[in-house]
């Protein structure tokens, strides 16, 4: 799998996208006082990046509540999920559904979800679809550390083994769910280590090296493609900052080990990469860099202007087919 | 919903007798004819899976012999026997259907609903909704209720209400062999994600039903005898335990009109409201167990609805708030029978 | 149940204050010291596990900081980080209670309750019946309700009238300080499982709370304001909604009695049928959806019990049967306000 | 771990208690329509027998559905567990569970259990239970094939190797999930080959040997007790009959497969076992045989000479402290 130029500039400019994303989109969020409830992947852009590399729009992924970069690097638009996190009616899901359920049918994005751990079987039905009906796509669920422990994922791995599914189970390990360290709560070294109780093959690959992310992507993907079945895919990785906006790491890491994370940021790791070997010029990433925050303030502009859901829209998109007076009824709902 | 019909007591013109659980059998077998998007998926739904090559195929045709004779004739890629994994392929069978398939999943009992109750909760019922109207969730689930088999406490219960409760999912009770065809093709054919309940006392019952694939309106009652003095209303087999009680009270002079739910979402407020307008009073009758049940909900909405025409308190005739209990000799006393709905309704009629 | 004695509107000759979330907090430790068999499992209680020799220690106190500083008290043997892994661990509480523990366990929002759902159901509500007795299980489980943080359709609602279905549980929805410890520390003394409902828009609320361990009766409700024209019944923060809409009532020459709920299973009907013997009215405000919840069954229980009182039907302010929105253009109608009830209750004033 | 006379003897009675109690309780249940829901475990006798074994009657264990020989090998006294399967107010549990639900809190046994592998944490509890406390006891849950793909049990290895606690989790693989062969629904060939994804050791074992089952149980059990965790011990076993008494086990399995069984039938192994070695003599076991099949008419009568619960027994049991009429309140119960 050879990366040309191209393929290089969309690495780049989805990574710093999904990090412009976060480090701008966020805060403006909480200024709105839209939700408390947004959760940052600044530091783990590597991961979705190296693995919807492969993927076309085709294709499908179930993402969690940090889900802001899967679904960029899925090609979502930006400017509409910022206008979901705003709460607007141009917003990806309509302002319905904010940052924890953000989702593109159109690009193949099953939603960010709020349950941790909960989307992985979507994405296993998502790859029958794609068995059943001979489409050729692949799905990938993405799940945290934390979600390596739930039940589901168990019952979802072991599923899509025995049904030779074109899944891959991608954990990305960023080191905690919420504060709990990961090797408190996993009873292994690592996630990975969980892939041969399922017959299946179990990568562990650095989080933060998009390069190492994209190789060991292809060969899951190549796997899945060829009807060989699921892989478990674990990516170390690390997040900059707290759960949610509201939490100070430092309460349970230390300044020491965010430093040598940051030291390992994939954007640098990026940068370190493709300068020295004369692939891209420092000039060109600059300018995504200002590319990128450009289009940052236009997604901020363009959420802002978007009007905000009115009242009937409550009752919208609830079911296909079911009477809406139904769904008043009892309640004495004022509109 | 799809159409205003009213739900007719059974087919014109039709002679055909079968079992309710051929009824089932046949509405599945219908719709994967007409759509190969339809799947099946569940535990021994074909049985003895990946045993082909042993001479073994549809050893078991589900728990309950609903789904026999199916992977025959679609094969194991549209029958899916699954590993006892609820919720992976209760979940799995949501993401099938939001991405293109109508896959219907077997729990094989509703009491083990908590298994993959978040599945049902958190994606069935809200993906449409989260995502802005994105995604349709043709989904349908099959599960059994029931008690009165010495079964106990983890395998007889009715827990219908908790689906009526959450917003985003529909469910049906069928009733007899008529409703269990009409109410599954419509169930397969819907849009939304429906649970549908098969009681495990019925599936010996003969019907009538056509041969000829049909669909009855979701979110309909059928009203299955008529009278003057008090409306019943039976979920499921309870229908039957309205009917028979009707018998009783009509030779005490007493006229019962006989509503059957059908639906327990939509629930069908309309018809039992027009009825307890002209009989002045109403019974339902409930196999669940009573508190923030369907009954209690159906009471409450006739008290707020029909108030004036009310000559009776709204009432219920309910399993009792406690777990099935094993022994049979108890087991008796805890599902509602046509004794407790006649003194129910002599109660009422009484008053005052 | 405990006793009989109707739970006062605040303690007498207290001047302490506290909030919400403290006295959450403090009945959680009172109960530590009081009995060693108490502890506490859940994700994140303390936080930071496992690293004491980093010195973190608490480092979260809970997701709402309601178990803060309990750890360093109680040590890590008893206050329990847990992997992210709900049926495990709620089904590890339930089973240490059965073997003479009295563990409480923390789902950190009901919403979840799917993921562990099957150990509530089919254990900790069924196993002291189906084993005839031999066994108490004197398990907790916290866990939180409420909307209006735009946090969207997974992390917003207020599913307890499952919980009042259920035979086997109990549960309790405190709504000031006074009550979030009073009803804590009942629940941990009790002998039966308990689940204990935290309101997220009340963490903040201050009110008299009493030094010392106390515990409230379960299934009793209270009266936090006199009236004599409508009853109006709130559950959790729903309570001041309603004391909000009580006071612009009054305005206008309505008089409202309002009934703090309290507990969910048992319901104390008898103090709502009480009062609407008196008033004649009631509005029962909740902010769970409307179908098969809570105030439709309250209701159905007035309808049935008072119908003779009644001079206008019972009536529900409650949320539509919808999931929960993220905007919070939309969920500001979500939720339930004062102007509804007031709105609601003038219309059964002017009734006829 | 030395077998002496009195323990061969155990074993053996053990064994043929569990076997006499499925063959000749199951039909009477079946004979006085009681339920439906029976599930022999006959051909499986060794797996609880070798394994109680080491167990005091301190010592926890949660069953399954097929858990009348987890009982009996616990300790619990058939005849009461006849009157419960007869739905007598003398059985176990009053009449109230059933076959499904037998529990003796008495003996450490915390029930059979109709949701497959439900009670798994509740071994997990009790083992917590032990640990807290320092009671010294061990917790044996039990599982089956079917079982090890259901999430919580996932999710319960993971918890009790990350708290060290002192479980055993044994898996009986009889090859079938009602129908469903083992190989069809688990991705792997054993599931001891999950052990090593959770940190724990994973035994297969020959689990119609009961002196195998013994011996792995005796590693197992020394460990917890030591404090050094859990361990996962899967023994192969078959069960003779069909799912419950309805199904007929040969629409998904061979006549040869069956024989090959029942030629390894735990009893007849025990035999071969210790009489070549002079250890027991074909009278002392026949003896046995005898005394057992009396037991089990003994139980019989006594199940049938004991009174069926009457009406107001519904309402007992449910809650230690609820209001009784609010259990009927608005159900219109007659009694
Ligand atoms: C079933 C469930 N339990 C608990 C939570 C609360 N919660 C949200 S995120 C989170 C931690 C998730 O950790 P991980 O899976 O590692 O993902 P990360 O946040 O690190 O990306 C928890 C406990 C939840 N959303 N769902
Ligand atoms: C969660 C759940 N799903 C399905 C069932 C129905 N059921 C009862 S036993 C059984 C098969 C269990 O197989 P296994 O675990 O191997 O135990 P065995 O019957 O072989 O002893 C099934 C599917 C159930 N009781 N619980
Ligand atoms: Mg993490
Ligand atoms: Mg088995």
């Amino acid at each position: 799998m050879e990366l040309d130029r191209d393929n290089l500039i969309w690495l780049y400019r989805t990574m710093v996208t999904i990090r412009r994303f976060e480090e701008r989109g966020i805060p403006e969020t909480g200024q709105r006082r839209m939700s408390a409830s947004v959760h940052s992947s600044a530091g783990q852009e590597a991961v979705p990046t190296g693995i919807c590399a492969h993927l076309t729009k085709e294709d499908y992924i179930a993402s969690t509540h940090r889900g802001h970069g899967h679904a960029i690097a899925k090609g979502v638009d930006p400017k509409l999920m910022m206008a979901e996190l705003f709460g607007r009616t141009t917003g990806t899901n309509k302002g319905k559904g904010g940052s924890m359920h953000i989702a593109d049918m159109s690009k193949g994005m099953l939603g960010t979800n709020g349950v941790v751990a909960a989307s992985v079987p979507l994405a296993v039905g998502a790859a029958l679809t794609s068995k059943l009906k001979k489409l050729g796509r692949v799905a990938v669920a993405f799940f945290g550390d934390g979600g390596a422990n739930q039940g589901v994922l168990h019952e979802s791995m072991n599923l899509a083994a025995v049904w030779k599914l074109p899944v891959i189970f991608c954990c990305e390990n960023n080191g905690y769910a919420e504060s709990t360290p990961v090797e408190y709560a996993l009873s292994v070294p690592n996630v990975a280590d969980r892939a041969a109780g399922y017959g299946m093959p179990g990568f562990h690959v650095d989080g933060m090296d998009v390069f190492a992310v994209y190789e060991a992507a292809g060969q899951a993907v190549a796997r899945a493609r060829a009807g060989l079945g699921p892989t478990l895919m674990e990516c170390r990785t690390y997040r900059y900052y707290g759960h949610t906006v509201f939490d100070n790491p430092l309460t349970y890491r230390t300044k020491e080990e965010e430093a040598f994370w940051r030291n390992r940021d994939p954007l640098k790791l990026f940068r370190e990469r493709v300068m020295p070997e004369g692939l891209l010029t420092a000039e060109e990433l600059d300018r995504i860099d200002r590319e990128t925050d450009q289009l940052m303030e236009d997604a901020i502009k363009f959420a802002d202007d978007s009007p905000l859901p009115e009242a009937p829209q409550l009752y919208e998109d609830v079911y296909v087919n079911y009477p809406k007076e139904m769904m008043k009824r009892g309640a004495n709902m004022e509109i | 919903m799809t159409t205003a019909t009213p739900v007719p007591m059974s087919p014109v013109g039709v002679t055909r007798q079968i079992r309710y659980r051929d009824a089932i059998n046949e509405a599945l077998r219908q719709e994967m004819e007409r759509d190969e998007t339809v799947i099946l998926l569940g535990e021994d739904i074909a049985g003895a899976a990946g045993r082909e090559h042993l001479g073994f195929v549809d050893s078991w045709g589900g728990a309950f012999r609903t789904t026999q004779g199916l992977i025959q004739q679609f094969g194991n890629q549209r029958v899916l026997d699954t590993p006892l994994s609820e919720a992976a392929f209760v979940g799995a069978a949501i993401g099938a259907s939001s991405t293109g398939m109508r896959a219907v999943a077997e729990l094989m009992f509703v009491d083990f609903v908590g298994v993959c109750m978040d599945q049902l909760l958190n994606n069935a019922a809200k993906m449409r909704y989260m995502f802005g109207g994105q995604v349709k969730v043709p989904f349908t689930l099959l599960t059994r209720i029931g008690a009165g088999f010495g079964s106990a406490a983890q395998h007889s219960e009715s827990f219908y209400s908790i689906f009526s409760h959450i917003p985003g999912l529909k469910g049906v009770v069928p009733s007899d062999p008529y409703t269990a065809k009409g109410l599954l093709i419509a169930a397969i054919r819907d849009d939304d994600p429906v649970v549908y309940f098969e009681h495990k006392g019925l599936y010996g019952d003969m019907g009538l039903v056509p041969e000829e694939p049909y669909a009855l309106p979701l979110g309909k009652a059928r009203t299955v005898r008529q009278g003057t003095d008090v409306t019943l209303v039976g979920i499921s087999r309870m229908t039957w335990v309205c009917t028979e009680a009707a018998a009783e009270l009509a030779k005490a002079g007493i006229s019962a009109q006989v509503i059957d739910l059908l639906s327990v979402s939509p629930i069908d407020y309309d018809h039992i409201i027009d009825s307890v307008r002209r009989t002045h009073r109403v019974v339902v009758v409930d196999e669940d167990t009573p508190i923030c049940s369907i009954a209690s909900d159906i009471c409450a909405r006739v008290a707020e609805e029909a108030f004036d025409h009310l000559d009776a308190p709204p009432s219920r005739v309910t399993a009792p708030h406690t777990p099935v209990p094993y022994s049979r000799a108890l087991e008796n006393y805890y599902v509602p029978n046509a004794a407790r709905v006649v003194k129910a309704v002599q109660g009422l009629v009484n008053r005052k």
